[in-house]
C-alpha cells in the first residue's frame, strides 16, 4: 500500500538538504555570486602567488621610488600602481597585504565562530541559569562600542598579526552568538527535538546530531559574511594605527600611512581602498548567495 | 605634555637672526604696526588647560605666555633673556641668591595690582605636589624644594618677600640656568584669589598679567583671547582678539588659510600639502622657515644586549641613512650629528658624527660578534610620520643584518616601555622627541642622558649613565659668572662629544620649522619662528588690513 | 421555524431553475491555472468549468492539491503572480471576463462585488491595525462614506455577525480576539458592503468544532438575510453536507463530479467521490462496526495507570519577573489504559490533552504518579531510560517531528541506537523490516523526509515508534493533518499494528468522529480536567456531561438529509485555566455511573465560574 | 509599562556597571603609566609617587574600581588626567556634535536604505532589484574610512561641493553623515527588502487585496508598519556600530565629537576620559535598544512589554 506523492507537498518543501555539489552548482548559476567568487578568487590568487606576480619585495624602499623632494611616484611603467611614501611598490604591498587581510579574516572569523557557536548553542538550548548567564554576558558585550573595545584591546596587547585576529574575534563573536542563539532556541522548540527527547536521546546527541547540523548553513553563511566584516574591522584598526605592525603590509595600514596624501597622491588611498571594498564585496556576495541556497527560511526571496 | 605631542612641526626654538630682521626691543614698538584687528588660529587637538603651572602642551604653551608673565622673559623672536615682571635683578656673589625688583603698577586681569606676595604664592604653588605640576622639577635648585616635594613643607624656604615690590630667591646650589627657569611658563605669576576661587578649574578661567585675557572658551570648539587694555607694556598687544579654533585637521586648516578664513595654521603645513605650497611662489612667500631646538634620535638601551656592546651601538650609528630619512619627510629637517641641535649654544661645530657606512657597520658588528646580525625591536609612536620613519630605519638596519621588529604603539605605551630597564631595546623618539624647554645646552642632558633619568619611569630611554659626565655637567651648571659663559659652553660641548663616543643614541635629524601665515599678517619673520612662542608670538603680531 | 422555510425555498429556487442565465452570477469556463516550474508550465487547475447562481451555496470539495483554493484566488485576481497565472479559459462575472479585466476593475470587484474570507483567521487580519481601522478601510475603499458613517456601518457589520460590544471591539487589535471572533470579523468585513458573492476558503478548518458550528450557522443566516451567493471551499464532507446546495468535487486540478448535494451524497457516480465519501469517518460507524464483530469480553490487564497528574506553567510578570500566574494545563487527571486497548482523550484546543502526552513522555515536568506495568515514575518528572522504550509517541505533524536533515532510515533506526540495541547490521535489518511493515519500500530508506508525502511521513513516524517494541504508543493528533482518504488508511494501519504487536494506544484527538471510530474507551477533557470518561458506547450513546453532548452535537454530519437547522451554541469562548499564584483551580470530582462510566459532578458552567480572569 | 521601564533601566544600570568593570580592568592591564604622563619628564620620583597617591593609583585594583564605581553612581566621571577638566564637562561639550552626526547618519541610513529596500522588494527579480542590491552590497562592504576619504577627494577636493572638514553648517554635516550612514543604509536596504517581501506574502496582505484596496494603500497602510518592525530593533543595535564609526569618521573629517576625544584619550592613556566615553557609548547603546523596544509596541500591539 503506497501512497502517491501529491505535487504540492513536493513543491512546497523543496529541498532543504542540498548536497554539496548542488550548492556549487547553484552558486555558479547566480551572476552575483559569480562576481563575488571572482573577487575572492582574485584576492586569494594574488595573495598566494604574490612573489611570482611582482618583481619587487613588499618592504623594499627603493631610491627610485621617491622623487628628489621625497614625493611618492604616481602609477606608471615601472610601478604600475605607483609607490608609497617610503618609495615601496604599491602593487606589491597590496598583493602582500591581501595575505594579511585573508589570514586575519579567516583566523579571527574562525575563532569568533567557534566561541559564538558554542555560546549561542549552549545558551539557546539550556534555558536555565547557564543560558541566562551566557546571554546576559552577551548582552553586556553588545553594549560595548565594538570598535572602541577593539582599540582598547589592541592598545593593551602590542598588536601582532595574531593578536589583532584575537582582538577582532573577541569583539565579533557576540554577533555570531546572537544569531546562533536565536536559531538554536527556535530549533529547540521544534517538534522533532521534542521527538528526540521523547525517544530518550541524550543532550549531547541532540546537540551534536540534531541541532548542530541545522546550524551548519547559518555557520557557513555567517562565516562567509563574517570574513568580510573582519577584513573591514582589521582595516579599520590598521587605519587607526592599532592594527598590524609595520612594515607588514595590510590594506588598512597602507591607507593609514598615506591617508593625509589623499589629495597629493590619491592612488595611495584609492587602490587599497578599492581592494578592501572588492574583497569584502566578494565575500558578501558569496555569503548572501549561500544564505539563499542554504537557509530554507530565506528561500525564494529572490 | 609638551614633549609628547609634537608632530612634525615643533616647539620652542632658538631664533635664527636672519639678515635684515630687526631685533625687536621690548620698549621699541614696530613702527609699521597698527593696533586693532582679529585673527584666527587653528589647532587639531584640544587645548588642555591654561593653568601656567600645569599646561605643558605646545598649543597652550604660547597661549599661556600671552595670558601670564613671569619675572623673566625673552626678547620677541630671540632667545635673549630680558626682564619681565621684574624690573631688575641682582645675583649674589656665589650665584646662589637672586633678588628681583618688581615693576610697579602691574595689574592682574581682575584689576588688582601684582605684588611680591603673588610671586611667592606662584612659586610655592607650582612646587607644591598637590598642584601636580609637570614642571615642578625645574625648580629643584631653589632652597627648600626637596621639602616641598616630599610634602614636609608648604612653602619654599628659599623664596622670601623682602618688601611688596622685592622678592629674594635663594638656591641650594649654583644654577646657571636659573634665569631661564624663571622665564618658563611654570614660573608665571598667578593671582592667588583667582586660584582660590576657581580651584581645580583655574586652567579654565585663568587670571594673569599677560597681554591678553581669556574672554570665551567653548570646549572642543574655540577659545577667544581679548586684548588686555591695561597691559603694562604700553602699546601692546596690537591685536584686539585672537580666536583659536580647535579640532581642525591640519589639511582643513591649510585649505581654509588658502581661502583666507584662517590666519595661522597652528599645526603648520601638513606634509601632504608641503610640496604643493612650496611649489607655488605666492604661497611660498608666506612660509617662514626656522630652525628649532629639536633633535630626533634613536635610543639604544645600553642595559639590553647586544646594545650593551659599544661596537654594536657604533655600528647602528653608521648604518642609518639620515639623508634618506630626511627625504622621506620631504626635506623638512637636516641630518643630525650630535644630541644638540645646531642652533643651540654649545653645539660642536665641525663635528661630522658617525658616517653613513653600512660596510663599516657590518665590520663593526662582526667584530662585536654578530657577523650575521641579530634580532631586536624598535619602538615607535603610532602617529604619522613616525611609523614611516621607523620603517626607513628598519630597512637601514636590515642592510647590516639587524632585524628590528617595529612596535608601533600609543605614545603612552612607548614612554612606559622606555621607562623600564628591559623593555625597549630601541626607541625612535619622533613625536615624543626632546625639544628644549629653554635654550640652554644643559636642557638636553639631565633627564634624557644623565643618570637621574635612568630610573624606572624616567626619560633616559637608553639607560645610559656615565657618572663622570654627570659630575662634569653639575660642574658646568655651577658656573654662573657671565664672563665664563664660553667656558661653560665648551664644557657642555665636551660632554656631548663624550656621549657620542659612547653612542647611546643615534641622532637622526633636527627638524626645521615651517610656519605659514595669511596675507594680512604683519610683523617681522622672527615673530613667526619665535623660539618660545609657537606658532607665533601673539603679543607682537599685527594685521596689515 | 420561518427560517427553515426560507432555507428550503432557496434550495428550491436553485433546483428549479439551475440553468437560468439571469440567475447565473459567476461562470468559469475551461479555466486553466498554471504554475511555472523552471521553464515548464505545470497546470494546477485544468479545464475547470462551473457556474454559480444567485443566492446559492456552492461547495467545492476536494483533498489537498485539488486546486480548489487556486480557483478561488483566480476569481479574485489574487493569484501569486508571476509564478502562478491563468493560462486559459474565462471567468465571467457580471458580463465581464475577469481574466481580461484591468487591475482597476478588479479592485472595484474585490470586496465590493466579490468578497473572500480565508482559512486562517489568525493570520488573515493585519496584526498591527485595529479591527475598526481594517473594517472602515474596507468600507471606505468602495464608498464615499465619511469617517463617522463608515464607523457606524462597521459597527452594524460587527453586530450582524453577533459580535458583542461591537463598539469596543473596533479599538481592539486582532490578537486580542479568539480565533472564532476573528473569523467573524473577517465575515463582517466581507459582508459589510453586501457583495454579490462570498468566497469562503476553508473558513472553519482552523476552528474548534463548537466554534465551527457557530460560524457555519452565521454564514447560513447571513445568506438568508442578504441573499449572497456563497462559494464554500472545504475538504470536510460534513461541512459540505451541512451547507451546500450544489457540490463540485475536484481532484488534482480537475472537476470530477458536480451536482445537487443530496444526489452526490446519495448516489456518487465517480470513483473518487465514492472513495472520498467512504473515507469520511462518521459518528456511529465505530459502534456499528463493533456491533458486527463483537469484542472479546476478556478482562485486560492494566498497562498504564495515571493518578492525579498535574502540569502547570508559570506566567512571569512584575518588576523582578516573578511568577504571578499559573496555567493549570492539566489539573488532577487520573485514568488507566489496559493492554491492547485504544484509549482516547478528546477535547478542544487548550484543554490540556496534548500536555498529558508531553507529561507522560517527560517533555514537561509534572506531578502526580504514573505507573507503567512494574515501572513507576516518580513525581519529579525524571524518566528512566527504560520508560522511553515502553512508551513511544507519534506527533501531530509528521514533517515537523522528523529531523529534516537525516535520512529516514537513520531516523527509524535511531531509537535503537540511542538505547544501544543490537549491532549495526541488526538495526539495519530491523529498520528494513519496519519499513515494509508500515507499507514503505526499503529502497526509500536513503531518502530525506521532505521527499515523502504527509501520509508516508506519518508511516515513518509509526515505524520509528515501533522500533523499540513499545507497550504503549501515544498518538497526539496523529491523523489531524492528513487528507481523509490518507487518514483512513493510516488509522487502518494503526489498528492492524495493534492486533499484530499487542500495543495499547493513547489516542489524542479533537475529532469526535475519528475517536468514535477507533477507541475502546474515551475521556472528554475540558480546561485541564476530565469531565466524562467511559467506554465508547457509554460516552457516545449515552453522553451525560453537557459538554460532551455539545461536542457530539457540533460535529457536522456528512449526510445532507440529517442537516441540522440550529447548531448548539456555547455561551462564551472557552477560557484558559489561568490562575493567580496561590489560587487553586476548582477540582471537579468524577462520579461513577457504574460499568466504568464516570462523569464530573458539576456541570461545566460551574467550572467556568471558577476561572480567574 | 512604568514597571517595565524601571526594570529595563535597572538592567541597563547593571550592564553599565559590567561595562565599566571590564573597561576599567582592561585599562588597568594597559602597559602604560598614566602618572608618568601627568608628572612629565622633569618630575622627580618623589613627585611621581605623590601624584600616584593623590590619584589613588597606588591602591589595589579592587579599591580603585570601587572608588570609581561609587563616584560613578553619584554621576561623577572623574577628572581627565591630561586635559585637567571634569570628564563630564569634556563629554558634554562634544556630545552634541556626535549626536548631531549620529542622528543625521541614522536619517541618512533610513532614507536611503528603506527607499532602496522597498523599491527592490516591489520590483523583486527585476534589473532594478538586482542593481539596487549590488549597490547595497557595495555600501555594506565599503570601509567607512575609505568611503570618507574617497568622498572627501571627489566631492570636496575635486568638485568643491562641500567643505573638506570642520563643523558648523549643514554643508559640513553632509559628507560625514553619509560616510557614517552608508554601511547601515546597505544593511537596511537588504533587511527592508526581505522583510517587505516576507510581509507582502502574508495572509493579511491578501485580505487587504481582497477588500479591493489600492496598491499604494496596502503598501503604506498594511505592509510598511509590519515590515519596519525588524528595522526598529536594528536601529537600537546600530547605535553600537555608530559609536565605533564616529571614532573613524570624526578623525577623517575633523568633527569635534566624542570620537575624537576618545581617540586622543586612548593615545595618551587618559583613563577617566576613555572610561567616560566608553560608558557614554554603552549608555547610548542601551538607551537606543530600550527606545527601540519601547517604540515597537506602538507599532505592533501584539508585543507587550513585560
Amino acid at each position: 500500500m503506497s501512497l502517491p506523492i501529491s505535487p504540492d507537498v513536493v513543491a512546497g518543501n523543496a529541498s532543504s538538504n542540498p548536497a554539496v555539489k548542488t550548492v556549487w552548482a547553484q552558486l555558479l548559476a547566480r551572476p552575483l555570486a559569480l562576481i563575488g567568487l571572482f573577487f575572492v578568487a582574485v584576492t586569494v590568487l594574488g595573495a598566494v602567488f604574490a612573489p611570482w606576480l611582482t618583481a619587487f619585495e613588499p618592504n623594499e624602499q627603493m631610491f627610485d621610488g621617491l622623487s628628489i623632494e621625497g614625493a611618492p611616484m604616481p602609477p606608471g611603467e615601472t610601478f604600475w600602481l605607483g609607490t608609497d611614501l617610503l618609495g615601496r611598490d604599491l602593487l606589491t604591498r597590496i598583493l602582500y597585504g591581501a595575505r594579511t587581510s585573508l589570514i586575519i579574516g579567516i583566523a579571527a572569523n574562525g575563532i569568533a565562530l567557534i566561541i559564538g557557536t558554542f555560546v549561542g548553542v549552549v545558551a539557546g538550548y539550556f534555558r536555565g541559569w547557564v543560558g541566562a548567564v551566557l546571554m546576559r554576558f552577551t548582552d553586556l558585550m553588545m553594549a560595548f562600542p565594538a570598535l572602541l573595545l577593539a582599540i582598547c584591546l589592541a592598545a593593551v596587547f602590542s598588536p601582532s598579526l595574531w593578536i589583532v585576529a584575537m582582538v577582532i574575534a573577541l569583539v565579533y563573536w557576540v554577533q555570531t552568538a546572537r544569531v546562533i542563539f536565536t536559531q538554536t532556541s527556535s530549533l529547540a522548540e521544534r517538534e522533532f527535538i521534542d521527538a528526540e527527547r521523547a525517544l530518550g536521546a541524550s543532550t549531547s546527541r541532540i546537540l551534536l546530531r540534531h541541532i548542530l547540523p541545522h546550524l551548519v548553513p547559518t555557520i557557513i553563511v555567517w562565516g562567509t559574511l563574517g570574513i568580510s566584516t573582519t577584513v573591514l574591522l582589521e582595516a579599520t584598526l590598521s587605519f587607526l594605527g592599532v592594527g598590524v605592525q609595520p612594515p607588514t603590509a595590510s590594506w588598512g595600514n597602507i591607507i593609514f600611512e598615506n591617508q593625509t596624501y589623499f589629495q597629493a597622491a590619491p592612488w595611495l588611498v584609492f587602490f587599497p581602498g578599492v581592494a578592501i571594498l572588492a574583497l569584502a564585496l566578494g565575500f558578501n556576495l558569496v555569503g548572501d548567495a549561500m544564505r539563499d541556497i542554504l537557509d530554507p527560511t530565506q528561500r525564494g526571496r529572490d | 605634555m609638551k614633549n609628547c605631542l609634537l608632530n612634525t612641526v615643533a616647539a620652542s626654538a632658538i631664533a635664527i637672526m636672519t639678515a635684515g630682521a630687526p631685533a625687536i626691543a621690548a620698549e621699541m614698538l614696530d613702527p609699521n604696526a597698527k593696533p586693532g584687528g582679529d585673527i584666527v588660529v587653528t589647532y587639531k587637538d584640544d587645548v588642555a588647560t591654561l593653568d601656567p603651572a600645569i599646561g605643558y602642551d605646545w598649543q597652550n604653551w604660547s597661549m599661556i605666555k600671552s595670558l601670564f608673565d613671569g619675572l623673566m622673559d625673552y626678547e620677541p623672536g630671540t632667545t635673549n633673556l630680558r626682564p619681565g615682571l621684574a624690573e631688575s635683578y641682582e645675583i649674589a656673589e656665589d650665584g646662589q641668591a637672586f633678588t628681583f625688583k618688581l615693576r610697579s603698577g602691574v595689574k592682574f586681569h581682575n584689576g588688582r595690582e601684582m605684588t611680591a606676595e603673588d610671586v611667592k604664592y606662584s612659586l610655592d604653588r607650582v612646587t607644591n605636589p598637590a598642584t601636580q605640576s609637570p614642571g615642578a622639577g625645574f625648580f629643584g635648585s631653589i632652597k627648600g624644594y626637596d621639602q616641598m616635594a616630599d610634602g614636609s613643607a608648604t612653602a619654599l624656604e628659599g623664596v622670601s618677600v623682602v618688601d611688596p615690590m622685592t622678592i629674594k630667591i635663594e638656591l641650594s646650589r649654583p644654577d646657571a640656568t636659573f634665569l631661564h627657569v624663571m622665564a618658563l611658563n611654570f614660573a608665571s605669576i598667578v593671582a592667588k584669589e583667582a586660584v582660590m576661587e576657581a580651584g581645580d578649574d583655574f586652567g579654565k578661567s585663568p587670571v594673569g598679567t599677560g597681554a591678553f585675557k581669556l574672554e570665551e572658551w567653548t570646549i572642543g570648539q574655540k577659545l577667544v583671547f581679548a586684548k588686555n587694555a591695561d597691559y603694562w607694556r604700553k602699546g601692546l598687544p596690537y591685536l584686539d582678539t585672537i580666536t583659536f579654533e580647535v579640532g581642525q585637521e591640519p589639511i582643513v586648516a591649510l585649505l581654509r588659510l588658502q581661502k583666507g578664513e584662517v590666519d595661522i595654521p597652528g599645526d603648520g603645513i601638513p606634509p601632504a600639502k608641503f610640496q604643493e605650497v612650496m611649489a607655488d611662489p605666492e604661497q611660498k612667500a608666506r612660509v617662514i622657515e626656522g630652525g628649532q631646538l629639536h633633535t630626533g634620535y634613536i635610543t639604544l638601551n645600553v642595559k639590553m644586549p647586544p646594545f650593551d656592546n659599544l661596537d654594536v651601538r657604533k655600528a647602528v650609528n653608521m648604518a642609518i641613512n639620515k639623508e634618506r630619512i630626511t627625504q622621506v619627510i620631504n626635506g623638512r629637517a637636516v641630518p643630525a650629528t650630535q644630541p644638540l641641535p645646531p642652533t643651540m649654544p654649545g653645539y660642536t661645530d665641525g663635528y661630522d658624527g658617525y658616517p653613513f657606512d653600512p660596510d663599516g657597520a657590518k665590520a663593526l658588528l662582526a667584530k662585536a660578534g654578530f657577523p650575521d646580525g641579530f634580532e631586536t625591536e624598535l619602538f615607535v609612536m603610532n602617529t604619522d610620520p613616525n611609523p614611516r620613519i621607523a620603517q626607513a630605519i628598519q630597512q637601514d638596519l636590515a642592510n647590516i643584518g639587524i632585524k628590528a621588529a617595529i612596535q608601533s604603539l600609543a605614545s603612552a605605551n612607548v614612554i612606559a616601555a622606555g621607562g623600564e630597564e628591559d623593555q625597549a631595546p630601541m626607541i625612535w623618539s619622533g613625536g615624543m622627541a626632546w625639544i628644549a624647554d629653554f635654550p640652554d645646552a644643559s636642557n638636553f642632558y639631565g633627564p634624557i642622558l644623565g643618570c637621574d633619568g635612568a630610573t624606572v619611569g624616567g626619560w633616559n630611554w637608553s639607560w645610559y649613565c656615565n657618572e663622570e659626565l654627570d659630575a662634569m655637567a653639575t660642574k658646568a651648571d655651577s658656573i654662573t659668572e657671565a664672563s665664563m659663559v664660553d667656558d661653560r659652553l665648551k664644557m657642555w660641548s665636551d660632554i656631548y662629544m663624550a656621549v657620542m663616543e659612547d653612542a647611546p643614541w643615534v641622532p637622526v635629524f633636527n627638524e626645521q620649522r615651517f610656519t605659514m601665515k595669511s596675507k594680512r599678517m604683519g610683523g617681522a619673520d622672527a615673530l613667526y619662528v619665535d623660539p618660545v612662542s609657537i606658532p607665533i608670538n601673539y603679543d607682537y603680531a599685527y594685521v596689515t588690513e | 421555524m420561518s427560517e427553515v422555510s426560507v432555507m428550503d425555498a432557496s434550495v428550491e429556487v436553485s433546483k428549479g431553475a439551475p440553468n437560468d442565465i439571469n440567475d447565473r452570477i459567476l461562470e468559469l469556463t475551461e479555466l486553466v491555472i498554471s504554475a511555472r516550474s523552471g521553464t515548464e508550465l505545470v497546470p494546477l487547475v485544468d479545464g475547470l468549468s462551473l457556474s454559480l447562481n444567485r443566492g446559492e451555496t456552492l461547495c467545492i470539495a476536494g483533498e489537498s492539491g485539488s486546486g480548489k483554493s487556486m480557483t478561488s484566488l483566480a476569481v479574485m485576481g489574487l493569484l501569486p503572480k508571476p509564478a502562478v497565472r491563468i493560462t486559459g479559459g474565462a471567468i465571467n462575472f457580471d458580463g465581464r471576463d475577469l481574466t481580461q479585466a484591468s487591475e482597476r476593475h478588479m479592485r472595484h470587484v474585490r470586496g465590493n462585488r466579490i468578497a473572500m474570507i480565508f482559512q486562517e483567521p489568525m493570520t488573515s487580519l493585519n496584526p498591527v491595525l485595529t479591527i475598526g481601522r481594517q473594517l472602515i478601510e474596507a468600507i471606505q475603499a468602495h464608498s464615499s462614506l465619511g469617517n463617522r458613517e463608515a464607523r457606524q456601518k462597521a459597527i452594524e457589520a460587527l453586530n450582524s455577525v453577533r459580535i458583542p460590544q461591537a463598539e469596543q471591539r473596533l479599538k481592539q487589535h486582532p490578537h486580542e480576539l479568539s480565533g472564532g471572533m476573528r473569523q467573524r470579523v473577517m465575515i463582517a468585513m466581507a459582508l459589510a458592503l453586501e457583495p454579490d458573492i462570498l468566497i469562503a476558503d476553508e473558513p472553519t478548518t482552523a476552528l474548534d468544532v463548537t466554534v465551527q458550528g457557530e460560524v457555519l450557522e452565521l454564514l447560513r443566516d447571513l445568506q438568508k438575510t442578504h441573499g449572497t451567493s456563497i462559494v464554500l471551499i472545504t475538504h470536510d464532507m460534513g461541512v459540505v453536507a451541512e451547507m451546500a446546495d450544489r457540490v463540485v468535487i475536484m481532484q488534482k486540478g480537475r472537476l470530477v463530479e458536480q451536482g445537487d448535494v443530496a444526489d452526490i451524497f446519495a448516489r456518487p457516480s465517480h470513483d473518487y467521490t465514492k472513495q472520498l465519501l467512504a473515507a469520511v469517518p462518521r459518528l456511529g460507524d465505530g459502534m456499528r462496526k463493533a456491533a458486527l464483530q463483537p469484542t472479546k469480553v476478556e478482562e485486560k490487564e492494566v498497562l498504564l495507570e495515571v493518578d492525579d497528574l498535574c502540569v502547570q506553567f508559570d506566567i512571569k510578570g512584575g518588576f523582578f519577573g516573578k511568577t504571578t500566574h499559573h496555567v493549570h494545563a492539566v489539573n488532577g487527571v487520573s485514568f488507566e489504559i489496559r493492554d491492547r486497548e485504544t484509549f482516547s482523550l478528546v477535547g478542544e484546543s487548550g484543554c490540556g490533552k496534548s500536555t498529558i502526552a508531553k507529561a507522560l513522555t517527560g517533555l514537561v515536568p509534572s506531578s502526580g504518579s504514573v505507573h507503567l506495568k512494574q515501572t513507576t515514575r516518580d513525581a519529579s518528572g525524571l524518566v528512566a531510560a527504560t520508560k522511553h522504550r515502553d512508551i513511544q509517541m507519534i506527533f501531530q505533524d509528521p514533517y515537523a517531528s522528523l529531523d529534516p536533515r537525516m535520512r529516514v532510515g537513520d531516523l527509524v533506526s535511531e531509537p535503537m541506537l540511542i538505547h544501544k540495541i543490537g549491532t549495526a547490521e541488526e538495526r539495519k535489518a530491523r529498520t528494513a523490516e519496519l519499513f515494509e511493515r508500515v507499507g514503505l519500500h526499503t529502497n526509500q530508506m536513503e531518502n530525506y523526509p521532505h521527499e515523502f508525502s504527509g501520509g508516508q511521513r506519518q508511516r515513518i513516524c509509526i515505524a520509528r515508534a515501533l522500533a523499540l517494541r513499545p507497550k504503549l504508543i501515544i498518538a497526539d493528533e496523529s491523523v489531524a493533518a492528513l487528507d481523509v482518504s490518507v487518514q483512513a488508511r493510516v488509522l487502518a494501519l494503526l489498528k492492524e499494528l495493534q492486533e499484530e504487536f499487542g500495543i495499547a494506544y493513547l489516542f489524542i484527538s479533537h475529532d469526535m468522529a475519528v475517536v468514535e471510530n477507533i477507541s475502546d474507551r474515551v475521556a472528554v477533557m475540558y480546561m485541564g480536567q476530565i469531565v466524562e470518561m467511559g467506554s465508547r458506547e457509554q460516552v457516545f450513546s449515552n453522553p451525560q456531561h453537557p459538554y460532551t453532548k455539545k461536542l457530539i452535537a457540533a460535529v457536522p454530519i456528512p449526510d445532507p438529509s440529517q442537516r441540522r437547522q440550529e447548531f448548539s451554541r456555547l455561551s462564551d469562548e472557552i477560557k484558559s485555566p489561568v490562575y493567580k499564584v496561590g489560587q487553586l483551580p476548582h477540582r471537579v470530582p468524577l462520579l461513577s455511573l457504574g460499568n466504568g462510566h464516570f462523569v464530573s459532578g458539576d456541570d461545566f458552567d460551574s467550572v467556568s465560574q471558577h476561572v480567574a480572569a | 509599562m512604568p514597571a517595565y521601564i524601571f526594570r529595563r533601566l535597572f538592567q541597563a544600570a547593571l550592564i553599565l556597571i559590567g561595562v565599566s568593570f571590564i573597561t576599567f580592568a582592561l585599562l588597568y592591564l594597559l602597559p602604560a603609566d598614566p602618572v608618568r604622563q601627568i608628572a612629565g619628564r622633569s618630575a622627580t620620583a618623589q613627585t611621581v609617587e605623590n601624584i600616584r597617591q593623590q590619584l589613588g593609583l597606588d591602591q589595589p585594583f579592587v579599591v580603585q574600581y570601587w572608588r570609581y564605581l561609587t563616584s560613578l553612581l553619584q554621576g561623577d566621571l572623574g577628572r581627565s588626567y591630561l586635559q585637567k577638566s571634569e570628564v563630564t564637562e569634556l563629554i558634554a561639550a562634544r556630545l552634541p556634535a556626535s549626536l548631531l552626526l549620529m542622528v543625521a547618519a541614522i536619517g541618512c541610513e533610513l532614507v536611503i536604505g528603506l527607499t532602496m529596500g522597498i523599491v527592490a522588494a516591489l520590483r523583486r527579480g527585476s534589473i532594478t532589484d538586482q542593481s539596487l542590491m549590488v549597490v547595497s552590497f557595495v555600501g555594506v562592504s565599503a570601509p567607512q574610512f575609505v568611503v570618507a576619504l574617497l568622498m572627501l577627494y571627489f566631492f570636496s577636493v575635486r568638485l568643491s561641493w562641500f567643505p573638506i572638514g570642520g563643523y558648523g553648517t549643514w554643508q559640513h554635516l553632509v559628507l560625514p553623515a553619509v560616510s557614517l550612514g552608508i554601511m547601515g543604509a546597505g544593511w537596511y536596504s537588504r533587511m527592508m527588502r526581505s522583510s517587505m517581501i516576507d510581509v507582502l506574502r502574508q495572509d493579511f496582505i491578501r485580505t487587504a487585496q481582497a477588500k479591493g484596496l489600492a496598491a499604494r494603500k496596502i503598501l503604506i497602510g498594511h505592509a510598511l508598519p509590519n515590515a519596519i518592525l525588524p528595522i526598529i530593533a536594528m536601529i537600537g543595535i546600530d547605535i553600537g556600530l555608530f559609536m565605533g564609526g564616529i571614532v573613524v569618521i570624526e578623525s577623517v573629517f575633523g568633527w569635534p565629537g566624542i570620537g575624537q576625544l576618545a581617540w586622543q584619550a586612548i593615545q595618551r592613556v587618559d583613563i577617566p576620559i576613555i572610561m567616560g566615553v566608553t560608558l557614554v557609548s554603552a549608555c547610548a547603546i542601551v538607551i537606543g535598544n530600550l527606545l527601540a523596544d519601547m517604540i515597537t509596541p506602538f507599532i505592533d500591539p501584539r508585543i507587550k512589554l513585560r
